[in-house]
């Protein structure tokens, strides 16, 4: 890579220009990502900076589950964005469909209309997730062009459901709750090649499912 | 749904005369003045305060309203809501009175096999939009409406489908289609 | 040039679309305005990209679940949809909800109020190109998201109402806390209102623009701030009260908030005054907050009934229309927002204004495309519009360009 | 007589002069750096950071920003004029460095008095003038070459602005003309530094004049109606991407630089500012030091750029304290106010010079 191109990349993850697109979404998130504009966050801070045009910007920043009337649009914005281009939903509604799911009128998430580049959970998202959500973009972006060191995903394994404390909530009484094994823990954490090995399944005979089964019945 | 004439006498829930004067004197006024375009069935003061729900034949919801503006200067209209009985299509036009403060709703009921009512778009500007929405939601067709077009449903919608109605089966897998998940093959 | 030969130079026409994507408009609305010049003839709105079928969801949930999806129909109203709705199931129910679970609710309502009327005066600063006042006013409207962050612990979808209450109480400490920080709001508001009214650049812009005159407004169904901007005295708190609003408007200390402008100024003047009032509300709202538990059981079945519920939306007036049908599932559920019949007067805001203040005028019945959820198309002219193939419009140009020959 | 050695040697230097400093290259390092300072100056009014983490401060956002966008994919609307199109930028740029070339930075011609630009002949103030209209119009056909209707809006309100403020702006530049009695950038600039104080009255008026006009000729707020972006999204700029508009953003910096120099130059004594110190120490000595060896070079460099930062921070303050006024608004503030004032105010030099100086004494 030249130091030219070096620089250039550099840049590009120094001076990101933002455009937001609504895509059916409730406002939310919308007025979320001008809250982050605002001078409690104030995401200039990164170099970000919200323009008008999809002709200027480098990140679209999509929110709300995208409608049959404005996926040919969106689609048509993402066009008239100049390479390169990043995509980022905002909020719950624009990463899976959200409360919106089972509408006859929507589409389940951004991802099935144009390539999404990262995904910011949340409904709504505080603006600082979303000032980190687009900082993480930029993060992973200088990585993927060497502009640092990139770090070696950290795999966390994934929590075995086998107590009942896990399917309470948090603010429960815990007191019947009993501390599993050593072992359990070592092998709970140790590393495992395969992830999906490590999903967590629940087999019929699971006695926390058996009780849930129960709880379902009374009501 | 299914026993839509049990639902429909449930309902109603009229409200006892004491502590509903206002709403009562009303009633009898309109009852008096507009005897031949109202049903008696469905017409009651409802339990909550300041509501009142009137059933009007379909082919007269013009004499009523035009009365109702003349007579107590009712501007304030709310909205349109269609409902789907079964046999029957329902259009609930929503309306408020501000000097009495009572909000008035004028159901008529059309049969399925053949929705239609007349317009009050060109007595009531503001209710032109919503009966547009409830032609294109439910099927519920506006006789004389002044400015006809589809506005709501995408554009390669198709014209015969109502998705409200309740026998809506989703013929295109729409529903399901927005409970996908993950990235779709070829974005 | 004789005077014979002179002719009226017209502008040509140019039609510009603001919408669906347009940075005036956080939401997708469209509005094609067709200009000369820079004056506006011809104004059609079309919203319909919003359109996300939230009605025939709530037909296949339980009222539960439909009370987090009211509240997902709007992010700047939430609090109102999400109270409506619960206060639809209880009046249904015909159940009764403890004192303090009322006035919670309440005054979760009106903190709502606050944020959002302080958003709308932050966009207006922002359509105007005033962003300094944009940022500031933004700057303290975090003091009321924190407030509601700290009650309910979200900052956009509140959902603290429950059907038969509400979720969280209000400890004395948050209550001591939300005391010092009205004050401190208050102090803010009324800068921003000072700001408003004699800050030369931000009242030229608005002052006389988008008339909406009394007996139009009345005709188009004005509601909240748009419909008082005008005079018309509709605010459903003090028409039809409900919850807390009942034993507060007993006490007569607060008066509706009219203005018989007609124009922008008139709208921000109401929204402004009113952020005040309700300020002054939810003080009184903790101070005379009773003791007691704050959510009372309802059954999730719900009897046969039919509700209209009216809820007054910092917008304008909210309706919920509620059938049940014994099941713990709406029979029919339709909501109607402020929003909607607020587009009608917009054409006649329009027309015959400048371009450059298209935005503010967009702004000043604060659109909120997403509570609308609907399409909404208004025609501009006076005349009725009508449906002419692309083909028999131009035949039909031709022949009118035969009969008016050009002069020269 | 010179020699091919001294010929090479002087070509060298102009050559340097021209490209490095204080030409192109300076140029665009003030125009980076004024942006920076443009934009922090407003974020802190508005009470947020602004740029934070590029460089020490955020310096080098400005700078990131141009080489992002020169990265960037560069796209052409199926309806635009190409060769139009493209070239409209580069005309920018060209037009704007050019007129950039005739700031009085640093001394390039020690044998003339006072300070000269690279580019300096006699009634190069004319000549300035007619740039800065020529980059009007630039303008208003980049609208046009869109073929976007914005873009269209936004040319017809750059030439609204054009006919309007235009008028005042070059009233305003009379008024130190006529005290000097020359139409050179550096003759009037060294002219005007050695008039008697009194003469400051004179020039108050023309200042405002030209500071707001400048306002209006840079298109920012409250004038921003040309590119205001929740009107017309950005209007003239909205088709351009990539090169094109990192050249056009540039071009628009240059003519920041070139604004605040010209107020610099004309209005706040230029390059000058120990030697305005009434001590003959500072007044003779320090001046004839500095004019005649190579601290002159960094001198004036530094204090040409001070008094430039300062009229960038009151530009940028104007920007934040005003909200945009509407078309009509602007057009009638200029013909009702701004251009009979300016026609008062030069009455009123007129009538100083001939009759109340005298009276007064004042040389």
């Amino acid at each position: 890579m030249g130091f030219f191109q070096k620089l250039v990349n550099k840049a590009r993850v120094k001076s990101p220009f933002v455009f937001h697109f609504n895509s059916g979404s409730c406002n939310g998130c919308d007025i979320e990502i001008i809250a982050a504009l605002m001078p409690r966050i104030d995401i200039e801070r990164f170099g970000m900076k919200l323009v008008g045009s999809p002709r200027h910007a480098d990140i679209m920043l999509v929110t709300g589950p995208v409608s049959h009337q404005i996926a040919p649009r969106l689609k048509r914005i993402y066009d008239q964005m100049a390479e390169p281009k990043f995509v980022v939903a905002v909020g719950s509604c624009a990463c899976s469909g959200g409360a919106f799911r089972g509408g006859y009128a929507t589409l389940g998430g951004v991802d099935q209309v144009i390539p999404v580049s990262a995904y910011i959970p949340g409904c709504a998202p505080k603006p600082s997730a979303i000032a980190y959500g687009a900082y993480k973009l930029l993060e992973h972006l200088s990585e993927m062009w060497g502009l640092v060191e990139s770090t070696p995903i950290e795999k966390v394994p994934i929590r075995e459901y086998k107590r009942k404390a896990d399917f309470l909530p948090h603010n429960c009484d815990t007191d019947d709750m009993e501390p599993p094994p050593d072992s359990v823990i070592q092998e709970l954490f140790a590393p495992v090649g395969d992830e999906s090995k490590n999903r967590p399944v629940l087999s019929e005979d699971d006695p926390t499912m058996r009780k849930r089964k129960e709880l379902k019945k009374d009501e | 749904m299914s026993d839509t004439k049990a639902d429909e006498i449930t309902e109603h829930h009229p409200a006892p005369r004491e502590g509903h004067e206002a709403e009562y004197e009303l009633l009898d006024e309109m009852i008096g003045d507009l005897k031949d375009s109202l049903i008696e069935e469905g017409t009651y003061v409802h339990k909550q305060p300041r509501r009142i729900f009137v059933q009007v034949h379909p082919e007269k919801i013009r004499n009523v309203v035009q009365h109702m503006l003349d007579r107590y200067a009712m501007w304030q209209f709310i909205t349109v809501s269609g409902r789907d009985l079964g046999d029957d299509l329902q259009a609930c036009y929503h309306f408020v009175i501000n000097d009495r403060k009572i909000a008035i709703t004028f159901r008529l009921n059309v049969p399925r096999s053949k929705p239609e009512h007349p317009t009050i778009s060109d007595l009531v500007p503001a209710a032109e939009f919503i009966e547009n929405e409830v032609r294109e939601l439910f099927g519920i067709v506006q006789v004389g409406h002044p400015n006809v077009r589809r506005i709501e449903l995408p554009e390669d919608w198709p014209a015969t489908e109502y998705p409200m109605r309740k026998d809506w089966e989703d013929p295109r897998g729409l529903m399901k289609k927005s409970r996908t998940t993950g990235r779709k093959e070829g974005v | 040039m004789t005077s014979a030969n002179k002719r009226i130079v017209i502008p040509p026409r140019v039609t510009i679309p603001i919408g669906p994507q347009h940075p005036a408009l956080k939401e997708p609305g469209m509005f094609k305005l067709t200009v000369e010049g820079e004056r506006i003839v011809d104004a059609v709105v079309n919203i319909g990209y919003n359109h996300r079928s939230i009605e025939k969801i709530g037909e296949n949930n339980t009222h539960l679940q439909n009370l987090y999806l009211a509240s997902r129909i709007c992010g700047i109203c939430s609090a109102t949809h999400n109270g409506n709705y619960a206060q639809a199931v209880e009046f249904a129910a015909e159940a009764e909800i403890p004192e303090r679970a009322k006035f919670i609710r309440t005054l979760i309502w009106e903190l709502d109020r606050i944020h959002s009327h302080i958003l709308w005066l932050g966009v207006a600063f922002h359509e105007v190109g005033f962003d300094t006042a944009f940022m500031l006013s933004w700057r303290d409207r975090e003091i009321v998201m924190d407030m509601l962050e700290n009650i309910s612990g979200n900052r956009i979808h509140h959902d603290m109402n429950t059907i038969g209450g509400v979720r969280r109480n209000i400890s004395d400490a948050q209550k001591e806390q939300m005391l010092k920080g009205f004050d401190k709001l208050e102090e803010r508001v009324a800068f921003y209102r000072d700001v408003a009214i004699h800050e030369k650049t931000f009242w030229n812009r608005v002052d006389g623009v988008g008339m909406l005159e009394a007996p139009v407004a009345k005709k188009t169904s004005a509601v909240g701030p748009t419909g008082r901007g005008s005079g018309l005295k509709v605010d459903v708190r003090f028409n039809d009260p409900t919850q807390a609003y009942i034993p507060m408007m007993d006490t007569g200390d607060f008066e509706m908030i009219l203005s018989d402008r007609g124009d922008v100024a008139g709208r921000a003047v109401v929204r402004v005054i009113e952020t005040i009032e309700a300020i002054n509300m939810s003080r009184w709202l903790l101070n005379n907050m009773p003791d007691g538990p704050i959510r009372e059981r309802v059954r999730p079945r719900i009897q046969p009934n039919e509700v209209l519920a009216r809820h007054e939306a910092p917008r304008g007036e909210l309706i919920h229309y509620l059938v049940t049908n014994g099941t713990n599932k709406p029979d029919r559920w339709k909501v109607r927002a402020p929003t909607y019949n607020n587009w009608t007067s917009m054409a006649h805001c329009l027309r015959g204004d400048y371009l450059a203040d298209a935005p503010i005028i967009l702004a000043a019945i604060d659109p909120c495309y997403s509570c609308t959820d609907r399409v909404v198309i208004v025609d501009g002219n006076d005349e009725t519009m009508r449906l002419v193939s692309l083909d028999n419009l131009r035949i039909e140009n031709n022949m009118w360009h035969k009969e008016h020959p050009r002069r020269e | 007589m010179q020699t091919p050695l001294d010929m090479t040697i002087q070509l060298l230097a102009q050559t340097l002069a021209v490209f490095v400093f204080p030409g192109i290259l300076f140029i665009t390092f003030l125009a980076l750096l004024w942006q920076w300072v443009d934009r922090k100056a407003h974020a802190r009014f508005q009470n947020r950071f602004g740029p934070l983490h590029t460089g020490w401060r955020g310096i080098l956002q400005p700078l990131m920003d141009f080489l992002k966008l020169l990265g960037k994919e560069d796209l052409t609307p199926k309806a635009a004029d190409r060769m139009s199109f493209a070239a409209v930028p580069v005309v920018m740029l060209v037009l704007s460095l050019v007129s950039a070339m005739f700031l009085p930075i640093v001394d390039m011609d020690p044998g003339t008095s006072g300070v000269q630009g690279i580019l300096s002949f006699e009634g190069d103030l004319v000549f300035l003038l007619f740039l800065s209209t020529l980059m009007a119009v630039t303008i208003v056909l980049a609208g046009y070459f869109s073929s976007n209707r914005y873009g269209q809006t936004g040319s017809a309100r750059t030439g609204m602005l054009l006919i309007s403020f235009e008028i005042p702006l070059i009233l305003a530049l009379v008024t130190p003309a006529l005290l000097t009695g020359s139409l050179r950038l550096s003759i009037i600039t060294h002219e005007l530094s050695k008039l008697s104080p009194a003469y400051i009255w004179l020039m108050i008026i023309p200042f405002i004049i030209y500071v707001i006009s400048l306002q209006a000729e840079l298109e920012r707020i409250p004038f921003d109606v040309s590119h205001a972006e929740v009107e017309i999204v950005h209007g003239w700029q909205v088709e351009f991407s990539g090169k094109k508009l990192a050249m056009i953003n540039l071009a628009e910096d240059i003519m920041l630089v070139f604004g605040a120099g010209m107020v610099t130059a004309l209005f706040l004594g230029g390059p000058l500012l120990l030697e305005f110190i009434p001590i003959p120490l500072f007044s003779v000595e320090f001046a004839g030091f500095v004019a005649t060896t190579w601290v002159g070079w960094i001198y004036y460099t530094l204090v040409f750029m001070f008094k430039s930062a300062l009229v960038i921070i009151v530009l940028s303050d104007m920007r934040t304290v005003f909200a945009r006024w509407r078309i009509g608004q602007i057009v009638r503030t200029a013909w009702k106010f701004m251009v009979p004032l300016a026609i008062i105010n030069l009455v009123l030099v007129q009538i100083a010079l001939t009759y109340i100086f005298p009276i007064l004494g004042v040389v």
